[in-house]
């Protein structure tokens, strides 16, 4: 009895903890991630970008999370209000819970599920959940079509987004990540499956609804897509899960292809969040290149290149792995 | 084309076989049209279907209220060297006063005269008949007046909050029922309104899209909402003060449209204004026009979604006005042309500005062709897109970049010279696909030609004056047609005068006006992605096509 | 419709200062509001440009936090009216301004948002000769069109006017004393057709000669100073 | 398939030039004015209408002619004149410009006769929390210097019989009823 109260309680307890850690950190990295995308988009387009409010701007975004704190919640005619209500939630909460996978060291990992990123992936596809219903309840033509577009893009790109990452789990073997980062100590899967990595940058790029594939919030389309009816906090929702879904691609994608904590000097931790930060900051430099898709385009792009490329990855990694056991 | 089958003469035919009421030949330099004819009504849409026939194209209808009639007044030019010609029909007032008149419509005829018709109906209530849906175009549905009519004598001061409440009320009445009940019924089919306000819209146009999943059976765009009856304006004003409304009819790209009025003007007048202001014309009009492709190139690509090309051309486009402040002292609504003359001669910095601007933009030229043309994703976004064929083109009467990527060298800077044009060595880009693309290349290109205008006459301008001297006090009575060149399209002014000191009658065929209306024959088919593009190639400038 | 000249919801000064001492959380949040003021994406006319402009790489608004434009007026704080307002508009305004969640702002931007601008004559039948007789305005930028520094200006006496608490109720007289002066306009009657053809008939449709010989009129040829 | 593969690999070259170019710029240096800090110098932007300073009198040239009212398109500007107390010549009282209507055609500065009237260049950025403020007296600032035109004083219109004795009055008056009325 005492030793299964003890024991509820220490689960509770750290389950209390690690999601303190977690949402701080989310929202802190959130804040960090759109000033940092605001800097780099302005130094790519010729301008300061935030300036004035704190040092370089750095209080920018804490400006704008209070302000849009403190907005008025609008609940629009005839919508769906429970569904209104709980579309944001959905979108945030799955992909704050993806973070118990990500291994920062050898042992820092708060769970180590041996299905390892599949987990994330499923998690993720909740929030797509939130962004139809968000769409369907706004009662607008605008948000309805971007939600629409959000599921069609969604279904497409989860499959060479799994495709892509499964040359390296028949290469290391697991689908756990810490046994997938372990396996990088020599090399990094990047070098062998370089285009598996460009295939997942692209795939992970639509599944957080990022230009050039933001076909659901497609600002001069569809006014702002799904969350067209959304303000206030609510909308801030929407932008905290989109930043915490490339923060949590990015880290998965420095964990299976950048060799997560590994690097020599600094400690595992800071190496993985160095990779991460890199690789947001492509994702944000692409972002800020190139006109968006359409949405039947990318839909091609997904069967007509991403699908068979990512085949065709696998099948040459398969044979390799075959020989590679058959000789040695 | 059809052109090619030119039977005979159309003032020939028009002379053996319609025997006009009235006719007189004019002078092409200086009433702008070869000849005027006055028609019997009902022979008008023979002539127009002649008119069609022979290639002709139909640049505007307008109206003209006379005491005891509406003179309604054809123009019909043609690709090529301009061959414009003036044919009028009269519509007797009603005695009853309702309908205040009426005249057959040609729109089975050209579609370009569907907009027109309406325009008429709106300003002066001639009601044309065998017009298919005959409704207010640039008012608000439930207004009651006809504007340009000369009875209209202006609202009551103060009315205007009045009369904006009132439309409120109504806006909050018929909020639910704004579409037709039968395509409300049909299954998958709903209409979206894109606009009034819209990010891509371009200011405020609506489109009223009739659609099948994302794609668009339908498209209606609205217009009018952001009417500013610079028309009526220029009728109860002297033609001095007319300067403003041309620096604001299209503030993108104003200049070419001074152009067009001074150049109205100094026909009229007979001044031929000095060498050195010809050259600053041209040199600021080609100025502005890179200015204004610029602004265009930027908000186009911004609509497909790439937000970093509209800054750098934004950043260009600085440099340009920077130039063009320094010598007109606005950055875009520019007042800067006079009559015989401009308003300031050019400041000494210019010419070095200039000389130093060239090659930095041909660079930045470079970079947009990597960055944009040739992307992957653009080309996917805008090739085979928008077809506009040239049987639609001259339907609908589109000139400009928009008809020069359908593989027609149109420009009147070529076809109708004025100013230095005939002197200067420029190409005409065409492309003959006449989708999005080629329009987007076609414009692109355009900025390299003005580039090559102003490299060729920056180190000739010849000194001397920047204004003539005395001008005449008025214009003479009669009418006059002068065109131009403007970024959009061919912009033409048709002026009658009474021999006062303001205008009888300014009328303002804007080039975007047609060029929006051949949208409705681009779009269907399109997805509501496409729809953006579309829209964005065909460079509108909202406040010049309602005016 | 009623106008809603001095509407509740600009009020955000905590209700009992009394009970609870709000002024502090008060002070922040208005602080907040003022470094992060959100433009609509709208634009009518020639200002929008100038507002464009604002935002481009030169002048750069999101220095001070205005870049983030939304194109979703669920989302934006502050209304830009840029440009002449036509009557047939005024609903489409009306209805995004009241779309906008609270606290909200608005700038007139321009003349004709301001007063009616150059297109305000006697008799004018098309345009809303400002747009604070339908919605509250906080800030007037004049100007046809103001240069993209009086917008910033314009959005840094707003953000002055937030930080000290002001805006709620400033809403200036919608009838000021305009020094237009009493010219009237000249509305023309119609003049009779045949009277205006007159002078043409007779010599095969010649306009009266103007002062210049027409032929050299326009001839854009004009004698070429080679320099 | 070769066209495929062919199709895809040169996509994927342009994409990669399209990042180089971004990249490029991203090191180049912003082009920003940081605006309140620095301000672009006005060559010959047309800022609001303003009276000329004339550089020996100090004074304002306007003769009250009525010529730029009579041009104004926007029928912005107003203009009080009376008639000088001292030699019956017309003497101006007030000139407003009611910025808010105003087009910046500068169509009033080139009829002017005595080339009065300029735009006021470094005064673009000027905002204003009313209308009221927008309508601007030109006088103003002659009236506070206390220019010697300002200081003539005018016949009263309201009572035409008087100013006989008035005109008596010796021009050094520090000021004359009227003209502060005027504002």
């Amino acid at each position: 009895m005492t030793l299964t109260g003890n024991f509820i309680l220490d689960q509770t307890l750290t389950i209390i903890l690690y999601g303190t850690i977690v949402v701080l950190f989310v929202s802190v990295n959130a804040l960090f991630l759109v000033w940092a995308e605001r800097k780099i988009s302005a130094r790519i387009q010729l301008r300061q970008g935030p300036l004035h409010v704190g040092f370089q701007g750095a209080l920018q975004t804490i400006a704008d999370a209070i302000k849009l704190i403190s907005k008025e919640l609008i609940w629009p005619r005839e919508s769906d209000k429970f569904v209104f209500w709980l579309a944001p939630i959905l979108v945030f909460a799955p992909v704050l819970s993806a973070f118990i996978i990500i291994p920062l060291s050898q042992h820092f990992v708060i769970r180590d599920l041996n299905v390892g990123f599949l987990f994330v992936f499923s998690l993720t596809n909740i929030s797509f959940i939130g962004i139809f219903i968000a769409g369907w309840s706004s009662n607008s033509k605008y948000a309805l079509l971007g939600s629409m577009r959000a599921v069609a893009q969604n279904i497409s790109y989860e499959i060479p987004l799994l495709l892509s990452t499964m040359g390296i789990v028949m290469a290391a073997g697991s689908l756990r990540l810490t046994d997938i980062v372990a396996y990088q100590n020599k090399y990094w899967f990047i070098c062998t499956q370089f285009p598996a990595f460009l295939i997942f940058i692209t795939a992970a790029l639509a599944e957080a609804n990022r230009a050039p594939f933001d076909i659901p919030e497609a600002e001069s389309e569809l006014v702002a897509g799904f969350h067209t009816e959304y303000s206030g906090m609510r909308f801030a929702l929407f932008f905290l899960g989109e930043y915490t879904a490339i923060f949590i691609s990015s880290a998965i994608g420095a964990s299976l292809f950048l060799g997560g904590w590994h690097g020599p000097f600094l400690p595992g931790p800071v190496w993985l969040l160095l990779k991460t930060y890199l690789l947001v900051f492509i994702v944000m430099w692409i972002r800020w290149t190139f006109p968006r898709l359409r949405s039947d385009q990318l839909m091609a792009l997904a069967w007509k290149v991403l699908i068979p490329f990512a085949m065709f990855n696998i099948l040459v990694t398969a044979i390799l792995i075959y020989y590679q056991k058959f000789f040695i | 084309m059809v052109s090619t089958l030119v039977k005979t003469n159309i003032k020939d035919w028009l002379l053996e076989t319609i025997k006009p009421e009235e006719f007189s030949e004019k002078n092409l330099k200086v009433a702008g049209i070869l000849f005027e004819a006055l028609v019997p009504q009902n022979k008008i849409a023979e002539v127009a279907r002649e008119y069609f026939s022979q290639g002709y194209f139909l640049e505007s209808i307008t109206a003209v209220d006379f005491s005891e009639c509406l003179e309604i007044v054809y123009h019909f030019n043609q690709w090529g060297p301009a061959k414009r010609s003036c044919i009028k029909i009269l519509a007797p007032k009603n005695a009853s006063g309702a309908p205040i008149a009426t005249a057959p419509s040609i729109t089975s005829i050209y579609k370009a005269a569907d907009w027109f018709e309406r325009e008429i109906f709106d300003m002066f209530g001639v009601v044309f008949q065998g017009h298919p849906h005959l409704k207010r175009i640039l008012l608000p549905e439930s207004s009651t007046i006809h504007p340009l009519l000369k009875s209209f004598k202006g609202e009551p001061k103060g009315s205007d909050v009045e009369q904006c409440l009132k439309l409120l009320k109504e806006d909050a009445e018929t909020f639910e029922i704004t579409y037709p009940q039968s395509i409300k019924q049909q299954n998958n089919h709903y209409y979206l309104n894109m606009g009034p306000q819209h990010p891509s819209t371009h200011g405020v146009l609506r489109l009223l899209l009739h659609l099948d999943g994302e794609r668009v059976l339908d498209a209606e765009p609205v217009i009018g909402y952001s009417h500013r009856h610079h028309e009526k304006m220029m009728e109860i004003q002297n033609y001095l003060a007319c300067w403003p409304n041309f620096g604001r009819l299209d503030y993108v790209g104003a200049m070419s449209y001074n152009f067009g009025y001074a150049l109205l003007i100094e026909k009229a007048m007979g001044v031929v204004p000095p060498p050195r202001v010809e050259y600053i014309r041209v040199l600021t009009t080609e100025l502005n026009r890179i200015a204004s492709h610029l602004l265009w190139m930027g908000t186009f690509l911004l609509d497909l979604g790439g937000f970093t090309p509209f800054f750098y051309c934004f950043d260009d486009r600085e440099k340009v006005l920077d130039i063009l402040e320094a010598a007109t002292g606005e950055r875009l609504t520019y007042d800067y042309f006079r009559f015989g003359g401009v308003d300031h001669d050019i400041p000494q910095e210019m010419v070095p500005a200039i000389k130093k601007f060239i090659p930095a933009f041909k660079e930045r030229l470079r970079d947009y062709d990597k960055l944009v043309t040739k992307n992957v994703i653009f080309e996917h976004r805008t090739k085979g897109l928008g077809l506009l064929s040239k049987e639609n083109a001259l339907a609908y009467g589109v000139t400009g970049p928009a008809l020069r990527g359908s593989g027609i060298a149109m420009d009147l800077r070529r076809d109708e010279p004025y100013s230095i044009y005939p002197e200067l060595d420029f190409n005409i880009p065409t492309r003959t696909d006449g989708d999005v693309y080629s329009r987007y290349v076609v414009r692109v290109k355009e900025m390299e030609e003005s580039l090559k205008i102003i490299a060729q006459i920056i180190d000739k301008i010849p000194a001397g004056d920047f204004k003539s001297g005395k001008l005449p006090k008025n214009v003479p009575k009669g009418e006059y047609y002068s065109s131009v060149e403007s970024t959009r399209g061919s912009f033409g002014i048709y002026l009658v005068s009474d021999g006062t000191l303001n205008p009888y009658r300014i009328r303002l065929r804007t080039p975007s006006f047609s060029n929006l209306n051949a949208i409705i024959d681009m779009l269907p088919g399109c997805l509501i992605s496409d729809v953006i593009a579309v829209l964005g190639s065909t460079d509108i400038v909202l406040p010049e096509i309602d005016r | 419709m009623e106008i809603d000249k001095n509407p509740d919801y600009l009020n955000t000064q905590s209700p009992a200062p009394g009970l609870v001492n709000l002024f502090r959380v008060e002070d922040v949040l208005n602080l907040a509001r003022a470094n992060s003021l959100w433009p609509l994406t709208f634009g009518l006319a020639c200002c929008a440009i100038e507002l464009m402009a604002g935002g481009a790489a030169r002048f750069d608004m999101d220095r001070f936090g205005f870049g983030v434009f939304r194109p979703s007026p669920r989302q934006a704080d502050l209304m830009i009216v840029a440009g002449t307002i036509s009557r047939k508009m005024v609903p489409c305004i009306k209805t995004l301004y009241d779309q906008m969640p609270s606290p909200k702002y608005v700038i007139a931007l321009g003349g004709c948002a301001t007063a009616g601008g150059p297109f305000k004559y006697p008799g004018q039948y098309a345009i809303l000769e400002g747009i604070d007789k339908i919605i509250p305005v906080n800030v007037y930028v004049p100007g046809c069109p103001p240069r993209p520094e009086a917008l910033i200006a314009g959005i840094m006496e707003l953000q002055k006017q937030i930080k000290e608490g002001k805006t709620q109720g400033v809403m200036s007289p919608a009838s000021v004393q305009d020094s237009q002066d009493g010219r009237p306009a000249d509305y023309k009657n119609a003049i009779s057709r045949a009277d205006f053809r007159k002078p043409f008939d007779p010599a095969q449709g010649k306009p009266p000669a103007p002062p210049a010989p027409p032929a050299a009129a326009a001839t854009p040829a004009a004698p070429t100073p080679s320099a | 398939m070769i066209q495929y593969l062919k199709s895809v690999s040169s996509g994927l070259i342009s994409l990669a030039t399209g990042m180089a170019i971004t990249l490029r710029y991203a090191f180049k240096k912003p082009v920003t004015v940081i605006y309140p800090k620095e301000r672009i110098p006005m060559k010959r932007f047309k800022g609001p209408i303003a009276f000329v300073k004339e550089e020996k009198s100090q004074d304002h040239l306007c003769i009250a002619c009525n010529a730029c009212i009579k041009t104004c398109p926007s029928r912005c500007m107003s203009l009080v004149a009376a008639k000088s107390a001292v030699d019956g010549k017309r003497v101006l009282t007030d000139f407003k410009v009611n910025y808010m209507l105003c087009s910046l055609c500068s169509l009033c500065i080139d009829v002017c006769p005595t080339d009065a009237l300029k735009h006021d260049d470094p005064n673009y950025d000027m905002v204003s929390l009313t209308q009221r403020d927008l309508v601007m007296d030109l006088l103003k600032p002659f009236r506070d210097a206390g220019t010697p035109l300002t200081k003539i004083p005018v016949v009263d219109p309201a009572a035409p019989k008087t100013p006989v004795a008035a005109a008596a009055t010796p021009p050094p008056a520090p000021k004359s009823p009227e003209a502060p009325a005027a504002s």
